[in-house]
Order: structure tokens, then C-alpha cells, then sequence
């Protein structure tokens, strides 16, 4: 009895008819894909994507060149310099990150001290130029600055965890 | 010996060693702060309790001398839980900068309180805080991070005998503080920074900086004096951002001077030459050195075509490294010209035959704390080798007798048993008359000698110095920077060699520059020739060819308005040569007025080369650095340039080679010697009235030394001022701040008139070094001084 | 008759089944495979001697990027050498999560095969479904870790944060209204775990479609059944590990026989093969997904009803948390001297595996006592399987290298590390 | 121009200097420092200042950091003008346990003033210390150089009163 069912669906095709009525069904199912750019995926807090540098909300810069971040690098992507600034607080003169140097690791944003460096869950930048992949201090705060709304609120939204 | 037992394992150690002490020479390592093998024990920051069987509590290990039979626990519960409760209380003051201070990453409070503290904090109560204090140019202060173990104090009280800082307050207020806040005023006072174990003292110039982990550093050796002080560069991407010491127990031992310290400020000076420069038609203009080789080795070869090649001379620095020292004097014979010399700051070179294989001594600076006794002759010896002015202090306070004979009454951190403060025009005169009286004292004194001192009259005051003198058991003497700038340099070596053999002690001679002994072994003098080959006839020193005033010259690494003796007239010759070719760091308006050639060559960061110190100790260093721009090792300039002068055997391939094939014949040769000194042909009475006094200020001494900003911001450098004593000030009837007018000869200059009561009476002191002050000629002679 | 001699072929290291960088030489008699010499190295990036210059925890996240498809299990072979050698233990709730995400890298890596097996074999449909169901799994990663792949996720001591209370949910657009956005938040609405929970309550049913478009089919039979066949002694002699040497019907898995973490107190199976064709791996692969359905299962009831701490409070190698780092001494201290220096490993070498989905992935880690490795080797399972395709595929046609190549699930990260 | 300080001390002054620095041999005259300052202190009506402080370190010849370190250390020096009085109540455990934060706080409204201040009349300078090694008989309070034990309300009412 066994072997002529065998027989029957090995000659009807029947496996293929099977799976022809699941992906049957799927014609006209709705689509799981969604409408890029307009659409986009939700993003969690934790995100981990193009750096920013915040600022306190008085304006003032958070970054203080402790260099945390810079030793913390896996992938040594960040080349900090620092001097005293007028006022003799310690700050940077100059904070770079090579993107294509990068691996979006977290690490930086863990060592902060002052929550200044973050990656934000902008996950969208492309560069034209050769160069354009180093991110320098007034590209990161300008990021910072543009942002700060949407980092406030995923830093406020994971800080629990943390 | 007794024998102790530590963590398990048995020591024989000498009895009353401390227990610290045993364990850090087995490598136990015991946590502290408070304890500095260089200072004195202070047991107040108890972070070394350990546990000691048979001890009721945990005793501290720094004071705790070992006895027979003991037996020591430093990782034992008891311990433990003693060590951390101790950085538990450190802590609860301590403040939240970790971030943004400069000692985080090379903190031993962090360190310790990693290895050895809790991981979470109980204290929850607010933390105290210190105002900051100003104290100078070089250590930035933040004093509420200070946790109080006072190394810095007691450095200053037994190290540096100038005792600024102290404890004031108690309990949780006390505070490290100056009296009423001033600037250390100490030559040595930034090795704080590096004993301070947390960050309430860092070094200023690098507030900020960097980090210690960016840093990579390299050995190297001082430039500045002929210590050699042992020395890490620290650079990052290519630029020096610090210098620390590198122990040496013979030499610098764990300390390091101002002057080596902070000098690598300089090194990227604003006037520092990036690529080669010649005159043409006046004008100058930026050239490859191709070009600018080409152009020095065309005039040169023109000049010797014309006038010969005894027409030439050179003039190098003597910081230069050894390798440049040979390479230049060879270059020279080669050309045919005798005309080297690396002393610009030397007048008298008559007795230059009779000095040994170089001006040195003869002993260790190590052995210098054993003397027992010490005469210094016009040497200003911590502001001059501060290394060995700190060597001079311990053997000082181990009961040394100190003698000075000075032009100035200095401030030593020791005691003079005795000294002599004379005129310069008197400064023989005075070691004659001790001669007298310690040769009077003879059995047998030399009959020719007594004769010819027959006439001089001996002052009350020599008599009862030579008298101390005759103690000396076994002792040494100095010859200063004075002693040997001196007009009458070879008179003044005659009888310090005197009384040296008179009273048992050798003589020494404290060089300037770092690599005087180098000079003389390479033959960088104008009577020998490498390896102490004397030539037939000797050339010109420094000074006699610019009196001579040569049509062509070579200058290396030497600013003349700065460096040189008779300044004036070294730039009067340099503007009339037909060719001046200068191979120099840095670059200024003054060079460019008299040069013709300027070659970019580089401070010793740079460059690899080799230091001779005032022992003979040679100490070999490669560079730390990428050369700036286009600026080239002064061993490699001088080597092609040579070679364009088709001169023989000049296929050096790196300094090495060059040093090898000096070192070869002359490895071993200890300096220091003088050989049968002649004596003076005759005694020049003092001269009456006002006289100049020069010396080269600590921070004025060499090119680099000059652009460090921070040694220029210091305390401790003098300002260019006219010094007279309060008397001699009343006697011109003048006040501190008056404009006055010191003529010597034709020349003279306009100064601010400033009061130091240690001078000699008569004396003016004016330092060399400036440009206000160039326009002078002589260092030590008659001057009239108006008010202007 | 003419004179035939081999061809030898260049197959790759650009080609779209050579799945990365292999450069395969193959000699062919025809279309017969003669030899097989797979070359490798072209995606070395020297990781072990990148280890060696940095502190321990600043390798976790290039241990993601060598099998870049399973990077949690490479994390933990990874953090669990440390952690044997620092002789700590992570606290049972992250215990838990580990396991838990392990056998959702389990379910990634299995689709991702799964996949490109199909594609490799002429199947597209059972690409696109797997990639559907991978999607839910990243967002996973992502609302874990911050990253939909290279985690960084795993410490020593533990994971660096707990799992978030909330899911990300979909804003509305133009394309969708407000009730459809609705309606695609529906499993968004909970913590991360219920999220999860909907997900395997669906899943096996999604493994059953799979099923149904290939267990059956006679194509892929033709494809897979005998093809590539390694007998149990072989399979052990070659060194296979995983499902490899699961198909050849040898029970071996690390979980059951030096279990790790928590999984002696989770209960699953482990499927084997018969024949050790390509056919049976399919099949044990499809079976482990279910099995580690049911494994996130059970680790999902006890994470609910078990909070905790997640990573161990001892300082001197955890870092502390932000708000005690922010105001306490001692904390600022660690905080700092642990993201510069970090901690130091006591001297010793150890070994530490894991059941990853391609095998026994295997970190030997020796320390001199620093703050950084003396040296660490990888042990990549994909190494030794790639090393007997020359065997596996010697007769075979041209066409069944791609069908053995893709069952053996190769990936270049960790073979060429 | 360094000023002669040590002329800023009195005859007197010098004279009793003198007598403890006789009881010290030479290397340890930094001992003499303490009973020095106090000399100095009552010569200048309870109360030190830097020139004086300088005097004295001059005198003995030891670096002035030394005086300022000890000034500053004991809380029997002043370096603020004081009153005529000076009040000083100990703190420390056992007069604490007994009850000397209520004399301190009756001190306080009785004066008008706070720790550390003088009251306006310049009469009295009150102080709190650390333990004056009266614990036996606790609360124990010192006004200028003399010891009052068993400190009671009504005491303290008393000996304010006989102050002038």
C-alpha cells in the first residue's frame, strides 16, 4: 500500500505540488518588505552607529580629552590631542575617528566618562572623497548638536541597563 | 647578617636594613607611597602594613628595621585587609579627576588601588577641597588631589636643602603648601613631578599634553652639561612631549635637573629651520641640499684655491655629539686648516699642550660623596652641573668640609666651611697667597716656586683658609666655569694643581657643554688631532680666529652673539669674512646678517651620537625622532659634504661607524690630568675699581636651552640686569630698577641696575647670553659704570 | 580518440559559491573531480596576533567578525578562556542569556545555510524565507547588543547589559496606516523576551515550510542524497566536529558531553544522520533548529521568572556600573584603569570550547600573567571540514563540489582568521 | 632686601627664647620652635602673624616653613586677631559623650557668636578643640591656660562672669 502511494505521488509530482501551494500562498500573502527610504526598520536604543560628540546643555562641550576612548579603541580609530584651553580647562584641540577604521564596537561610548562621545543610531552616511571617512571635532559636534533630541532620549532609554 | 623569613622565602640581610628595603630587592613588591628609596622615611601614609608574626598589629614595612628570626607576611589576610582599609581612607578625600588628570594612567594611587583596594566606595559624605598654589613655571599643583605622603617636602628639605614646601594644617585639613605661596626657586624642583605619587604635581609644559600610554620613549643623554644625566625622551607621533630621568645610581642617580628636563621645549621652536638657505645677491632664498651643498663646498674650494687652507676656521658647539666633533676636525686637516675649536667661551689657552687626553676628573661623580673635602674655584657649581652640586650637598652632609673661592657669595645648598670672595682681577692673586702659606708649610718647599712668590702678600683671610685647606685628607677641587673663562685661565689651573698636590686632592675641571671631553678626544682643538695626536703647528682657538678675523668660517650649532667670549668681536669677523657657513638647528636675523650658507642640522632628539662626560664615560644614543623637515643629522651634512670636497675616506654609513673608528684608539683614556703645568711668567697685581663679572646664566647656556619657554619663564632665570652689591649701589647712588650705562672700553651698555648683596665688592655682574648684553667684548675686566 | 589530459580548474575566490574567498584548484577528468586543493588565507587579517597586543577585552569584537554569522558563540569561547583562567564564574542569569542567544546564533547560522545551501543548489524560495525569519533574530542582536551582528556583547563575568524591557516598534509612514503599523508592533508590544517568545511560538512552523519546499523534493534529493558521504571513522579521523560529524552518525556535541554554562539543566536532543551524505547534515541541521526552539524555550520561562544581576559586581575586572562610576572614588578608578589597561589574566593556558553551529569552536588562551594575551590560537571547525573537501568530493561531478562545499557551512572569517 | 624681622621681637621675648634654646643642643633647635611661638604668641596679645612667624623661624634659624608648619598645626596658635579670652571647649569623644555639644551650643547663644568667631566687645574668642586631656573629667573646657572640669550649665555661666 506504502510503495503505491509512493508510486502515485512520485508520478502526480506531489512534492512539488505541495510546496508549489506554499509558495502559492505567499503570492498573495501581504509583503513583509517594507518601502526604504520612506519606510525603515525601528531602531532599538542601543544602536550602535555614526559617532557624535554632545555637548552639556549650557553649551558646553562634554568631551574633556581623557582619552579613555582613544585607548579603549580595539581598531585605534580615535587620534585625540588636548592642551589647556584659555580658561585652563582641559579639552581637545583635536578629535578624529576614521570610520573605515571604526568597527562600531561601543567601546568609546562605554568609557566615556561624560557620556560625550555616543554612536547614535544614524546607521545611513555614505562619503564621495577619499578623506571624508575621518570624522573630525566640528563634524562630531555638529552631529552631536543635530541630534542631541533623539541621543538624549536612547541614552535616557538604556540607562537603566547601565 | 641575620636572617629574616618573607612570604615563605629566607633572607640574609644586614641588620638594620627595613623590612621594604630586603623585599624590594628580592622583588616582593609591598604597596607605598610614602616611602622613596632617595628620602628619608616618613611611615605616614601606612600603606605598607604588613603583617610581622608575633607583631600585635600590622606594622608599617617602610620603618619597621628587620631582626633575627622575623617572619613577614605581605599578602597575608591580616595584611590585606589592613592595606585596604588604608586606601579606603586614602580615597575618601581623594577627588573625581582621574579624567582629566594628567598623572591618570601612570598614577601609583591608581594602581594601588586597583591591586590593592576595594572595588566600591562606603563614603558618601562630601569630599574636601584645596585651593591650587602658584608655584612657578614649571610644576602645575592640584592640591586636592594630594594625599599627603609628603615626598615633595622632604625632597625639598634633603635634596634639594631648600626647604619651600611644608605641611600646614592637621588631620583631614592638612594642606602641602609654600610659605605664603612662592615659586621654588631650585634647579631641581621638577623632580616633584616625578615623586609626587598622585597627580597634585605634574609638569606645567605638559599639562594636558598626553597620555602615558600614547608616549614610546627612547634613552638619551643630557645635552646641557658634562654630567650626562641618563635621560627617557617621550615623544608621540613624531614630537618629543617630555623628559623624564632614567636612574643611574652613578651618575644622576634618580634625579634630573630643570635645564634637562624641560629644555626639549626648544626642540620645535619657532625658529627652527626646515630646509637649507643661501645668499644670493643679497637676498635669501630657500634651496635643496643639493644646491646649498654645493654652493658651501664651491666657496670653500674657491677660497682654499685663493688664500689657502689655514684661512679657514671652525667653530663647533660643544654639545655637539663626538661623531660631528671628528667629522669637522677631519674635514678641517683634510683641508689643511688646524683652525678647529669647540671652546667659545675660553680666552686663555697658553697651557693647552700640558692638558691630559682631556679636561675632566679623573674620578666617578659617584665618588664625589666620599671626598672629604672640597674646594670649589669660581664655580657656581649647582647652577653649572646641578647633578654634581647635589653630589657636593650629600657628601656635605656626611660631613665633608665645602671651601669656595668665588667671585659671588652663592647661595649653596651646604655650608662653606670657608671662602674666599674676591675680584676677578684678584681670583689668582688669592690662590697664589694660599699656595704660599700651604707651601711655607712644607718640609722641602720647591725653592724656585718660593722665589717666585717671594713678593706676595698674603692677606689675613688666605692665611687662615689655606690653613683649613691644610686639613684636606682626601679631597678634590673644582675648576668652575669662571675658573676657566678666566683671562689668566692657565694661572689659575697652575695653582689649583698646587695646592692640589700640596694637600692630597686632585683637581677637576667641570667642562662646559655636554661633550667638551668628546672635543678633546675627536680633536676638536686646534694642537691635536683625533686620539691626542698633537699636529705640528697648532692652529687658532675659538677666540684667536675671530681676533685673527679670518676670510672664511664654519659655525656649528653655535649662536656667536650667545656663545661666544669677546661676542662683539666674534660678529665683526663674521660680518667680514667672504664666507660664513653655518650649520645650525635655528635660524635668526642675527645668522642670517653674517652668513652666507645656512645648513639645517638637528638638536640631539634627531640625531644619533655619542656623549663623553666629564668622567670619560661614554654614552652612545640613537635618535628618538624623525629629523624636522628637511633638516639632517649634523654627522651625515658634514659627511656629504666632505665627500663634495673629494676628501679621503669619509664612506661613513652611520654615526657608528664614524664613532667606531674613533673609538678604537681611545677607548680607555681617562681625563682629568693635567702634565707639568708651567708656571705663570709672571703675577698681575689686582686692579683697582669696578670690574665686569659674566657667566652664563643656567638657562642662557646653549641655543635650545635659550627657546625653552618655560626655563625662561622660571624664577631661577636671571633677567639681563646689571648685579652690584648694596654697597657699591649706594656708592653709584642708585636704586634697584635705575637705568645705568657700563662702558668697557668703546662698547657699552644700558641696563636696569639690580641688587645682589652676595657679590664681591667692586664686582658688576652681567650674564652673557643675551642680546642685550652681546655688545660687550670682555668677560672679566675693567668696567666704568654712569647713571644713565 | 583524441589524446585527453585533466583541466584544471580555477574555482573562485571570486565566485558567488565559493561562499567568500576560496580559490579552489580542481583538477577534472571531464566533469569528474580528480583533486580538490581548496586554497585558503585570502581573508586572514592575523587575529590572533592582533590579540596579542591587546588588552583581553578589547578582542572581544573581533572575535564577532570571525564567523561572522555565529558571533556570540565566538564570543563565548572567547570570554569563557578568560574566565577560566581569572577562575570566575558570570552570574546564572547571564548564564542563561548566553545560552539563550548561542542558540539564536544556532538559528542564524542554521538559516543563513540553509539559504544559501538552496540558492547553491538551485532553490531560491527557502533563501528569502530564511532571511524573513533572520530579521526577527537580528532585531534580537540588535536590541541586546546595539549592533544586528557584531555584538560585543559577551564579557568576562558575564554580558555587558540585561535584556531591554521594550522593544523598538515601527513608526507609521505613507505606505502604512496607522492600523497596519499597529498591527506589525503587535509582537513589539513586550520586553525583548516576549518579543522572542512570539517568535519561536512561530518558528517551527516556519522550519515545517522549509521542510515542505525540500525535505521531499525530488531535485534536492537528487542533489543531496549521496553525495559527499563520510563514514563515522572517517569523519572522526578527519577531525569534523558538529553537524559534520553529527551526519555521519557519530553522537558527539559538546553540550551533552562537557556541558557548559547552564545547558545540563536544559533539556533537548541531538539528532544524528545515517549515511553522511549531504542529505542527512540538511536533515540533523533542520532538526537542531527546532531543538533549539525548544532550548530558548525553556531559557525564556526561567529568565521571566529569574531577574538578576547579569554581569559579576567584582570590579577588578567588571566594570562598574555608570552611576557609581560617576560618584565614587574607587569606582572612577576601576572605571578608568579596566578601559585603558584593563585587568591582568593570572599566568596559565587554557582551552575552551563551545558547541558552535559549525562545530567545536575552541579558544587556547596563554597568559604570562600581563593585561594582555601571550598568545591565543583559534580552534575554527571549518577549517578541518574544508580541508577534506579534496576527499569529500574526488569522483563527484563539478556541480556536487558547490552541494558538498555548501554542506559543510564555510565560512572564511574563522577559517582564515 | 630682606627685612630684619627678628627685631619684631621684644627683648623679653628673646630672652625667653634663648632660655629654651639652651635646653636643645644645636641640630635640634628646631624643638625650641614650639615654645617659641607660644613666647611670641603672648608677646602680640594671643595671636601670631607672618612677619612674627618669620621672626621667630629667623631667630632659631630654621626655614620659616617650619614655624608656619607648626602655627598651623596646633590649635593653641592663632593667626587671626583673637579676643581677650580664648575660649576653648574640648570635642573630642569623651567630653562629647558627656555632653559638651550642649555647652557648646549654650556657649554659642550665650556669646552670640559661632565656633571660631569673637564676640564683638573683643572680650571672648570661643574655640572648639580637640581633647584636652581632661577626659576624667569630662566635659572639660580651657579658657586662656586654665582647666575647667565637670563642666555644668550653671559652671559655665560662672566663669563667664569672671571674665573681663
Amino acid at each position: 500500500m506504502k510503495k503505491i502511494v509512493q508510486i502515485i505521488k512520485s508520478f502526480t509530482l506531489w512534492e512539488l505540488l505541495i510546496g508549489m501551494k506554499l509558495t502559492g500562498r505567499y503570492l498573495f500573502a501581504k509583503k513583509v518588505t517594507l518601502q526604504f527610504p520612506e519606510e525603515k526598520t525601528p531602531y532599538s536604543p542601543r544602536f550602535r552607529g555614526l559617532h557624535a560628540l554632545r555637548r552639556y546643555p549650557n553649551g558646553e562641550e562634554r568631551c574633556i580629552a581623557c582619552k579613555l576612548c582613544e585607548a579603549v579603541c580595539p581598531a585605534l580609530a580615535i587620534t585625540i590631542e588636548a592642551e589647556p584651553r584659555e580658561d585652563g580647562s582641559r579639552r581637545t584641540t583635536r578629535y578624529d575617528i576614521d570610520l573605515f577604521k571604526c568597527i562600531y564596537c561601543g567601546f568609546c561610548e562605554e568609557s566615556c566618562p561624560v557620556d560625550s562621545i555616543v554612536e547614535t543610531n544614524m546607521s545611513l552616511y555614505h562619503f564621495e572623497n577619499r578623506g571624508e571617512n575621518i570624522m573630525t571635532k566640528p563634524m562630531l559636534l555638529a552631529i552631536g548638536d543635530k541630534y542631541e533630541k533623539e541621543i538624549a532620549e536612547s541614552k535616557r532609554a538604556d540607562a537603566p541597563y547601565r | 647578617m641575620i636572617e629574616i623569613e618573607i612570604d615563605g622565602k629566607k633572607f640574609q640581610v644586614e641588620p638594620g636594613k627595613m623590612i621594604i628595603e630586603v623585599a624590594d630587592d628580592a622583588g616582593i613588591r609591598i604597596p607605598r607611597f610614602c616611602y622613596h628609596k632617595k628620602l628619608s622615611i616618613a611611615a605616614n601614609c601606612r600603606m605598607c602594613l604588613i603583617e610581622v608574626e608575633k607583631a600585635p598589629k600590622p606594622l608599617p614595612a617602610c620603618a619597621t628595621p628587620v631582626s633575627d628570626g622575623m617572619v613577614v607576611h605581605t599578602h597575608s589576610a591580616r595584611a590585606l585587609d589592613a592595606q585596604r582599609s588604608v586606601m579606603e581612607f586614602l580615597l575618601i578625600n581623594h577627588p573625581l579627576d582621574c579624567p582629566i588628570c594628567d598623572q591618570g594612567g601612570e598614577c601609583e594611587l591608581q594602581d594601588v588601588a586597583v591591586g590593592y583596594g576595594k572595588d566600591v566606595s562606603r563614603y558618601t559624605e562630601g569630599k574636601r577641597s584645596v585651593k591650587d598654589k602658584d608655584i612657578g613655571s614649571l610644576v602645575a599643583t592640584d592640591m586636592t588631589r594630594c594625599i599627603h605622603c609628603t615626598r615633595c617636602v622632604r625632597f625639598g628639605d634633603e635634596v634639594l636643602g631648600v626647604p619651600q614646601l611644608g605641611t600646614i594644617g592637621r588631620g583631614g585639613k592638612t594642606e602641602i603648601a609654600t610659605y605664603v605661596e612662592q615659586s621654588l626657586d631650585s634647579v631641581m624642583s621638577g623632580n616633584i613631578i616625578d615623586l609626587c605619587p598622585v597627580g597634585a604635581l605634574t609638569s606645567k609644559p605638559f599639562r594636558f599634553q598626553a597620555r602615558s600610554w600614547e608616549m614610546e620613549q627612547e634613552t638619551n643623554y643630557s645635552p646641557h652639561d658634562c654630567v650626562g644625566s641618563n635621560l627617557h625622551i617621550q615623544q608621540r607621533r613624531q614630537k618629543v612631549l617630555r623628559v623624564a630621568p632614567k636612574e643611574n645610581e652613578a651618575i644622576n642617580e634618580t634625579w634630573l635637573s630643570d635645564r634637562d628636563r624641560f629644555s626639549y621645549l626648544g626642540l620645535l621652536h619657532e625658529d627652527r629651520l626646515a630646509e637649507p638657505l643661501i645668499k644670493q645677491n643679497g637676498e635669501w632664498k630657500t634651496v635643496d641640499w643639493q644646491f646649498a651643498l654645493n654652493v658651501a663646498a664651491e666657496g670653500i674650494r674657491k677660497l682654499i684655491d685663493a688664500q689657502g687652507g689655514q684661512k679657514i676656521g671652525a667653530i663647533i658647539s660643544p654639545n655637539a655629539t663626538t661623531e660631528e666633533m671628528y667629522l669637522l676636525q677631519k674635514m678641517m686637516r683634510a683641508l689643511g686648516s688646524q683652525n678647529i675649536d669647540h671652546r667659545t667661551r675660553v680666552t686663555d689657552v697658553s697651557d693647552q699642550k700640558h692638558i691630559g687626553a682631556f679636561p675632566g676628573m679623573g674620578f666617578s661623580i659617584a665618588s664625589i660623596e666620599e671626598q672629604s673635602s672640597i674646594l670649589l674655584i669660581g664655580s657656581h657649581v649647582t647652577h653649572e652641573q646641578p647633578i654634581i652640586g647635589h653630589r657636593i650637598r650629600k657628601a656635605a652632609l656626611q660631613g665633608s668640609s665645602i671651601f669656595a673661592i668665588n667671585l659671588e657669595n652663592y647661595q649653596f645648598p651646604f655650608d662653606l666651611s670657608d671662602k674666599l670672595i674676591v675680584k676677578p682681577s684678584a681670583l689668582v692673586w688669592h690662590l697664589a697667597s694660599v699656595a704660599k702659606v700651604l707651601l711655607t708649610k712644607q718640609t722641602n718647599p720647591d725653592s724656585e716656586l718660593m722665589a717666585f712668590l717671594a713678593d706676595l702678600h698674603v692677606s689675613e683671610e688666605a692665611n687662615a683658609f689655606a690653613d683649613k685647606l691644610m686639613q684636606f685628607d682626601k679631597g678634590c677641587i673644582f675648576l668652575g666655569e669662571i675658573a676657566q673663562n678666566h683671562p689668566q685661565a692657565s694661572a689659575i689651573r697652575y695653582f689649583a694643581e698646587l695646592i692640589g698636590k700640596m694637600t692630597n686632592a686632585q683637581v677637576g675641571t667641570l667642562t662646559t657643554g655636554a661633550n667638551a671631553a668628546g672635543a678633546w678626544l675627536a680633536g676638536a682643538v686646534p694642537h691635536r688631532s683625533a686620539a691626542q695626536k698633537s699636529v705640528a703647528s697648532p692652529g687658532l682657538s675659538a677666540k684667536q680666529m675671530f681676533d685673527a678675523k679670518l676670510p672664511a668660517y664654519l659655525l656649528f650649532n653655535i649662536e656667536p652673539e650667545y656663545d661666544c667670549t669677546h661676542a662683539q668681536t666674534a660678529i665683526n669677523a663674521l660680518k667680514d669674512a667672504s664666507l660664513v657657513v653655518v650649520m645650525t638647528p635655528y635660524v635668526t636675523e642675527a645668522i642670517k646678517e653674517y652668513a652666507d650658507v645656512i645648513l639645517p642640522i638637528v638638536p640631539f632628539t634627531e640625531t644619533s651620537g655619542t656623549y663623553v662626560n666629564v668622567e670619560g664615560k661614554w654614552q652612545h644614543f640613537s635618535g628618538t625622532v624623525k629629523p624636522f623637515g628637511e633638516a639632517r643629522p649634523g654627522w651625515k651634512v658634514l659627511r656629504v659634504l666632505s665627500n663634495l670636497l673629494d676628501l679621503e675616506n669619509f664612506e661613513f654609513e652611520s654615526s657608528l661607524d664614524v664613532l667606531n673608528t674613533l673609538k678604537d684608539s681611545v677607548d680607555g683614556i681617562l681625563g682629568g690630568h693635567h702634565n707639568a703645568l708651567e708656571l705663570p711668567s709672571k703675577m698681575n697685581l689686582p686692579h683697582e675699581g669696578l670690574e665686569r663679572i659674566t657667566q652664563w646664566p643656567i638657562y642662557r647656556t646653549d641655543n635650545l636651552v635659550r627657546r625653552a619657554y618655560a626655563l625662561q619663564e622660571n624664577i631661577v632665570n636671571t633677567i639681563p640686569q646689571i648685579y652690584v652689591n648694596n654697597a657699591l649701589a649706594k656708592k653709584l647712588a642708585c636704586a634697584e630698577g635705575d637705568l645705568i650705562v657700563v662702558s668697557q672700553g668703546q662698547a657699552s651698555v644700558t641696563l636696569p641696575l639690580a641688587i645682589n648683596d652676595a657679590l664681591v665688592d667692586d664686582g658688576v655682574y652681567i650674564p652673557a647670553g643675551f642680546q642685550e648684553t652681546a655688545t660687550l667684548n670682555e668677560l672679566f675686566s675693567p668696567v666704568t659704570i654712569v647713571r644713565s | 580518440m583524441p589524446d585527453l589530459k585533466n583541466l584544471t580548474l580555477n574555482f573562485g575566490p571570486q565566485h558567488p559559491a565559493a561562499h567568500g574567498v576560496l580559490r579552489l584548484i580542481l583538477e577534472m577528468n571531464g566533469e569528474v573531480i580528480e583533486r580538490a586543493d581548496p586554497h585558503v588565507g585570502l581573508l586572514h587579517r592575523g587575529t590572533e596576533k592582533l590579540a596579542e597586543t591587546k588588552p583581553f577585552n578589547q578582542s572581544i569584537g573581533y572575535m564577532d567578525r570571525l564567523d561572522y554569522v555565529s558571533m556570540m558563540c565566538n564570543e563565548h569561547a572567547y570570554v569563557m578562556a578568560i574566565e577560566k583562567l581569572l577562575g570566575i564564574t558570570p552570574p546564572i542569569r547571564a548564564q542563561y542569556i548566553r545560552v539563550m542567544f548561542d542558540e539564536i546564533t544556532r538559528i542564524l547560522n542554521h538559516l543563513l545555510w540553509l539559504g544559501a545551501h538552496g540558492l547553491d543548489i538551485g532553490a531560491m524560495t527557502v533563501f528569502l524565507y530564511a532571511f524573513r525569519e533572520r530579521e526577527d533574530l537580528l532585531d534580537c542582536y540588535e536590541a541586546v547588543s546595539g549592533a544586528r551582528m557584531h555584538a560585543t556583547y559577551y564579557r568576562p563575568g558575564g554580558v555587558y547589559r540585561d535584556l531591554p524591557n521594550a522593544m523598538p516598534q515601527y513608526a507609521t509612514s505613507k505606505w502604512r496606516s496607522e492600523k497596519e503599523t499597529r498591527k506589525m508592533n503587535e509582537s513589539r508590544e513586550g520586553s525583548l523576551l516576549d518579543f522572542l517568545e512570539d517568535f519561536i511560538s512561530r518558528f517551527p512552523g516556519k522550519v515545517d515550510e522549509y521542510e515542505t519546499l525540500l525535505t521531499d523534493n525530488r531535485i534536492w534529493k537528487q542533489r543531496t542524497v549521496g553525495i559527499g558521504v563520510v563514514s563515522p571513522e572517517r569523519a572522526l579521523a578527519l577531525g569534523f566536529t558538529g553537524p559534520m560529524l553529527r551526519g555521519s552518525g557519530v553522537a558527539w556535541d559538546l553540550r551533552k558531553k562537557q556541558p557548559y554554562e547552564v545547558y545540563d539543566k536544559l533539556d533537548f536532543d541531538i539528532p544524528i544522520g545515517v549515511n553522511g551524505d549531504c542529505y542527512d547534515r540538511y536533515l540533523v541541521r533542520m532538526e537542531e533548529m527546532r531543538q533549539s526552539n525548544q532550548i530558548i524555550k525553556q531559557c525564556i520561562s526561567w529568565l521571566r521568572a529569574n531577574p538578576g544581576e547579569v554581569l559579576l559586581a567584582d570590579h577588578k575586572v567588571t566594570p562598574p556600573s555608570r552611576e557609581h562610576m560617576k560618584d565614587d572614588m574607587e569606582s572612577l578608578i576601576h572605571h578608568f584603569k579596566l578601559y585603558t589597561e584593563g585587568y591582568s589574566v593570572p599566568a596559565g593556558e587554557v582551552y575552551s570550547a563551545v558547541e558552535h553551529p559549525k562545530g567545536e569552536f575552541g579558544i587556547y588562551l596563554v597568559s604570562d600573567g600581563a593585561n594582555k594575551p601571550y598568545r591565543l590560537k583559534i580552534r575554527a571547525p571549518g577549517f578541518s571540514h574544508l580541508a577534506s573537501l579534496d576527499e569529500m568530493s574526488r569522483g563527484h561531478m563539478l556541480a556536487d563540489v558547490v552541494a558538498i562545499l555548501s554542506s559543510q557551512d564555510i565560512v572564511f572569517g574563522e577559517i582564515d582568521r | 632686601m630682606t627685612k630684619n624681622y627678628i627685631e619684631l621681637l621684644t627683648d623679653a621675648s628673646q630672652k625667653n627664647i634663648d632660655e629654651w634654646l639652651a635646653r636643645y643642643p644645636y641640630e635640634k633647635r628646631r624643638s625650641a620652635l614650639l615654645p617659641a611661638l607660644h613666647v611670641a604668641q603672648d608677646q602680640n596679645g594671643g595671636y601670631l602673624t607672618d612677619n612674627l612667624l618669620q621672626a621667630v623661624a629667623d631667630y632659631i634659624d630654621v626655614p620659616k616653613i617650619y614655624a608656619y608648619e607648626a602655627a598651623t598645626f596646633y590649635s593653641m596658635f592663632e593667626l587671626k586677631p583673637v579676643g581677650r579670652n580664648k575660649v576653648y571647649v574640648c570635642n573630642s569623644v569623651c567630653c562629647m559623650l558627656r555632653g559638651s555639644d550642649d555647652i557648646i551650643e549654650q556657649l554659642k547663644a550665650k556669646l552670640n557668636i559661632n565656633l571660631g568667631e569673637t564676640t564683638p566687645d573683643g572680650k571672648i574668642t570661643l574655640k572648639e578643640v580637640e581633647c584636652l586631656a581632661a577626659c576624667g573629667g569630662a566635659p572639660a573646657m580651657m579658657v586662656n591656660k586654665t582647666y575647667h572640669e565637670n563642666l555644668t550649665s550653671e559652671k559655665i555661666d560662672e566663669i563667664l562672669q569672671g571674665l573681663e
